[in-house]
């Protein structure tokens, strides 16, 4: 057990896996740095974050194989060899650019098992960064898991820490199915306890990462830390149970509705965007499964139904605040 | 290296067995596509169904080159990549009638047809979509240090999609052991292929991407085994991706229905009697005196009652079992 | 007047803007039935569904344009286009293909206005057949609106009745904004009343096709005639109210919650795949909107989290089914 | 046809104006990054920042035969085109530090800089996003029948994206009066363009699509522009589109604060010294005698203090209105 980051926990987890098992591959542009066409350099970046930092020295061009600018190829390819004996682990340097490669993704990948009568297995995952606080504008920012959520095939990972994040990589490298792996950029900086030997924390289980009575508040990815902020702040006058779901798909709403049940109250937060996105779903199941125990009105509090503006002061505003999120529990729990 | 415009020898350099295998695989697909037509026809095969007749011998001389360990990635027309490739009939049928005991449970169906264990990686209802799925299992070989290839089928319209470039450029520049089969057979869906394709040459498309690409007769089995010869050996060399543009027409509608408004019927008749992939290959292999009409017609035989057989079963089996809705979306959920 | 079928009013509502406004042009594939190559041929079949019959003859291969199978290139043309004069209508022949173009629609379509602070219009419309009933299994046969009703700056159009194709799909294309417009391929053949001459049905404004006290089902698409009979074959011993919301986004959760506000339960029923989708939508607002106001729990009858089977028996058992809508309504008056 | 690898002629057929100011865009291109550079680094840019520098001759060259009603569609390295497309530095700068007043009211940022009424329909952070856009521009053009071409802008990178050849492809069937202009520059990010080119010749890979297409040094103005007036010509003449490889080499890393350690400071010296299309221009003209240096030299005074005023005054300027978070959606909505 040592602090790592969150760079440092994927990194971790990747590294591991591939010491472990011949089949993991990598493939991505730009993740081993140029290095399979230029001479001269002094080593790989390890993609655009220094994600992958030493994994190219490491495991070589074979293995972390730098590919054009071409995501359906990448995508493709490792659903194709996810097919035929590779675990490859494909990298979105953004998530944002699925839009370019998403028949892979979800008309191929994810529906393989299911067309295919379930004689094979798509043991393939796709990692990229989402989410807004960097800057990056309308076409670097996006959040997007409710749209991966929304296919049936494919599991969605949304780590909030670095525990998470190697825990749950390594759940999704060893997983048979296509999983989308989501690393909020916002967070790669963020440091944590992480156990240095390989562990799993399997899908489609809600953390708590707060006990409380007074309200339910699920937060996804980066938010559970606001959450947890607050949290801690408002205590002890509120106690505020905080659920990570760690997973949009499979969603944990056995857990959510439990803690509801418990508590009477509840809040989501989530920096997707409102339409169809998370909030919707866990109070709108809450509604169906759990009728009758919310004692307050539900809230969501997401970003505007928008693009990421570019300004550094409107996306603070786009993306949920602490201030919000306090002030909202306090209305709701108010009543 | 050997150039497939070369003058061939391979009815001499096949040998017998081979020949028959690649006979036995073509008439299967004749058959079995002209029986799935009169029972669309009738109403008995649910959905669209894209009939593959007319291009049997690329099926045949690309997969008379490969084992179950080498893995094609096919398109909308695919029955015929799966024949070739040795999927069953039994199991084919009973898919192509989406009932219970069909290869992918009846789930599939025509344009999700696969037999992953024979390296069939499944027909596709995305046009443009088998190139970077092939591209992936000469990955995978490659990677794995096996010497296996993938092969892509795709059509003249799919030649347009930009999947396929993509990958084209992918294979080069990971040289990866790859067969790029293109399949012109004149049109995609209602459009010519001199309206779609700009350059009026997709081969030449494929060899600007940096690897060898040929045109070949698609009617000709030799033609194709011969080309498809060299490509797979210059791939389990390790020396990088082939395109082979091949040549047919199609027969019959773009799907089991069409009334083809946009083609002549001359066209269409003038295709049946010149271009018959078939007649071409009995010409041929009668004239090489290698295999007498008697065995060929004893294969027809045996072809026409493994068909009968095949379909009359998957008519009268029963649907899929209702819980297998909810199956097989997930390995664990 | 007159009855016309899904199909004709589509094809109607091109035509009439066609000649009102030379700007409007139509591109995809096949849509001029290979006119644009091919000598010989007896005339455009006007797309794979015979939608645009007619057409190419009326207008020819300068307004309805043939293309390569290069959707990318279609959809970002017309996005070009819409940028510099033009209102063009492209198709994707089968929605289910937008996994191969998304980011022309997505990131750039979408997000234009936005991103250039307001400085353009995007009058762009994308047709496309949507849904399952016609045994086109996985990759042909999808619903996908949750989908594009998450994106900011899409507007999502389903049609359920010939009468709202064609003043719909007249607004779309009038509209200064991208429009994803579905057409249920099962409904082409439908017939209905139809205005011979052009009108306009406003975007986000749902239509209540059935009054009721009892209950109020939303349902969406081709679910709307489903939930339609249902309703009327429980009058009068139950009266439930149907409510059409015609477009997804905007959604129009004024009406729907009036509605609930009056009879105290909402059943929704759509095609869609549930999770993050129009159930999950409409019942979530509701819950936030309007909680206290159900009498009983919601219910949401929804296709299952699976892709869409090949099977008959199965795709019927996948698509929500009158029997199932007439069930859970009893269930859910029933208390 | 002429051709643009023949002998040019073009410094003395230029009007002395044109060339003045496809002078004064380079070297405000140059300028203008060069602040942009100091700015990022002191912490005054926000977000991610791709810098032109090296690459100024092919925007210049190209926009040189553009009007306000010809459209072109960029990059993430986009502000050169932005200049020399004839987007005011006022607004411009705005943008950049994303503050009220910018030309998209500071919510489009160095990514998404556009002015539609220019004809510059925006950077885009989609690598390969441009080229169906300019297509649709084209389109336009030739459905209104106005005399307008449709420009894409794009990297040797993006020439590997689906969409770019999908494009293309588009361009050559539809005969659209378009040019694709392909900024050879080395690199797609970290990577080489040997690496992931795999035929090693993006202009040959174009040509096989149908089209003219023309490799020309992107350092050169002249050059840039001799291949330009051609390629507009024949859009304009309604003979379809054309192709220019324009090799150049980036100065600067990736995005401000890449290290580069891909690279050897050796090849970014000799780069500077060797490549600098503003010495190169500034040479050519001074042998030509048309132009003398002393004219030059007053555009580099009034260009600076243009990009100082500019700069400064966005520096200061408030940031966009809270509301302007939820404007410009819609249309309506
Ligand atoms: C991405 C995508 N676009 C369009 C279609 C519709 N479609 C199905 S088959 C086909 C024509 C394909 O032509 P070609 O590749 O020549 O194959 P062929 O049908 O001739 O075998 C089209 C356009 C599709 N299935 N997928
Ligand atoms: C679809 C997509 N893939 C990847 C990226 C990340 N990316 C941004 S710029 C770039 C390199 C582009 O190279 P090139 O086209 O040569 O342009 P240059 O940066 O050299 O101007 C990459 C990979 C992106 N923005 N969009
Ligand atoms: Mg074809
Ligand atoms: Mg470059």
């Amino acid at each position: 057990m040592s602090v790592k980051s969150f760079r440092e926990a994927i990194n971790e987890a990747l590294r591991q896996e591939m010491e472990r098992d011949p089949t993991v591959i990598l493939l991505g542009e730009d993740i081993a740095g140029g290095q399979g066409g230029i001479a001269g350099g002094e080593g790989s970046t390890g993609n655009m974050f220094g994600v992958l930092k030493g994994l190219y020295e490491q495991f070589g061009a074979e293995r972390v194989i730098d590919t054009p600018i071409s995501e359906s190829a990448i995508v493709g390819a490792a659903a194709g060899a996810a097919l035929t004996g590779l675990r490859p682990v494909a990298e979105l340097m953004f998530m944002d650019f699925f839009g370019v490669c998403f028949d892979q993704i979800y008309n191929q990948a994810a529906k393989f098992r299911y067309m295919f009568g379930g004689t094979c297995n798509v043991p393939m995952v796709v990692r990229g960064a989402v989410g807004a606080g960097f800057g990056s504008a309308a076409q670097h920012a996006q959040a997007l898991w409710p749209i991966f959520s929304h296919i049936p095939g494919l599991k969605v990972v949304l780590p909030s820490s670095p525990y998470e994040a190697k825990g749950l990589l390594i759940q999704a490298i060893r997983d048979e199915d296509p999983v989308m792996f989501l690393e909020h950029k916002v967070l790669y900086n963020t440091k944590g306890e992480v156990p240095d030997e390989p562990y799993t924390i399997p899908f489609g289980e809600a953390n708590i990462t707060r006990e409380g009575d007074d309200i339910t508040v699920v937060a996804f990815g980066r938010m559970v830390q606001f959450c947890n902020e607050v949290a801690d702040k408002l205590r002890p006058n509120f106690s505020v149970e905080v659920l990570d779901p760690r997973t949009t798909s499979p969603l944990d709403m056995e857990m959510i509705v439990e803690s509801v049940e418990h508590t009477g109250r509840l809040l989501v937060v989530d920096e997707a965007n409102p339409l169809c996105g998370m909030g919707s779903e866990v109070i709108g199941s809450v509604a169906i499964e759990a009728h009758g125990a919310l004692r307050a009105a539900p809230r969501k509090i997401t970003a505007p139904h928008t693009p990421v503006p570019a300004a550094p002061n409107l996306e603070e505003l786009y993306i949920p605040s602490r201030d919000t999120i306090e002030r909202t529990i306090r209305e709701i729990i108010a009543g | 290296m050997k150039k497939p415009n070369q003058d061939l020898q391979s009815i001499t350099e096949l040998d017998k067995d081979t020949l028959l295998r690649g006979y036995r695989a073509m008439k299967t697909i004749r058959e079995f596509e002209n029986r799935i037509s009169i029972e669309y026809a009738a109403g008995n095969v649910p959905g669209m169904t894209h009939l593959y007749i007319g291009q049997e011998a690329i099926a045949a001389g690309v997969c008379i080159h490969l084992s179950d360990d080498d893995n094609t990635a096919s398109t909308h027309r695919g029955h015929g990549h799966c024949i070739a490739k040795g999927c069953e009939l039994g199991p084919m049928s009973l898919e192509l009638f989406r009932k219970a005991g069909g290869i992918c449970k009846g789930k599939g169906g025509s344009m999700h047809i696969a037999d992953v264990s024979k390296g069939m990686l499944g027909a596709n209802a995305i046009v443009g979509g088998s190139s970077p799925l092939a591209c992936g299992a000469a990955l995978a070989a490659k990677t794995l240090g096996k010497p296996n290839v993938g092969v892509a089928f795709l059509g003249d319209g799919a030649s347009n999609q930009g999947t396929t470039f993509e990958a084209m450029n992918f294979a080069v520049v990971l040289k990866l052991p790859m067969i790029f089969v293109i399949e012109n057979n004149g049109f995609g869906e209602h459009t010519g292929v001199d309206y779609h394709v700009g350059s009026g040459d997709i081969a030449g498309r494929a060899a600007a991407f940096g690897m060898p690409a040929h045109k070949v007769d698609g009617t000709d089995f030799f033609a194709v085994a011969d080309a498809m010869a060299i490509a797979v050996a210059r791939a389990r060399a390790g020396e990088g991706p082939t395109t082979l543009e091949c040549l047919a027409k199609r027969w019959h509608g773009h799907y089991e229905g069409d009334p083809q408004a946009y083609r002549s019927k001359q066209e269409i008749e003038n295709t049946r009697e010149t271009a018959d992939p078939l007649t071409i290959f009995r010409t041929k292999v009668s004239r090489s005196g290698l295999v007498s009409a008697t065995e060929l017609d004893a294969i027809d035989k045996e072809v026409a009652t493994e068909i009968d057989d095949a379909v009359t079963a998957a008519i009268v089996a029963p649907q899929p079992d209702p819980s297998e809705l909810l199956t097989d979306v997930y390995g664990s959920y």
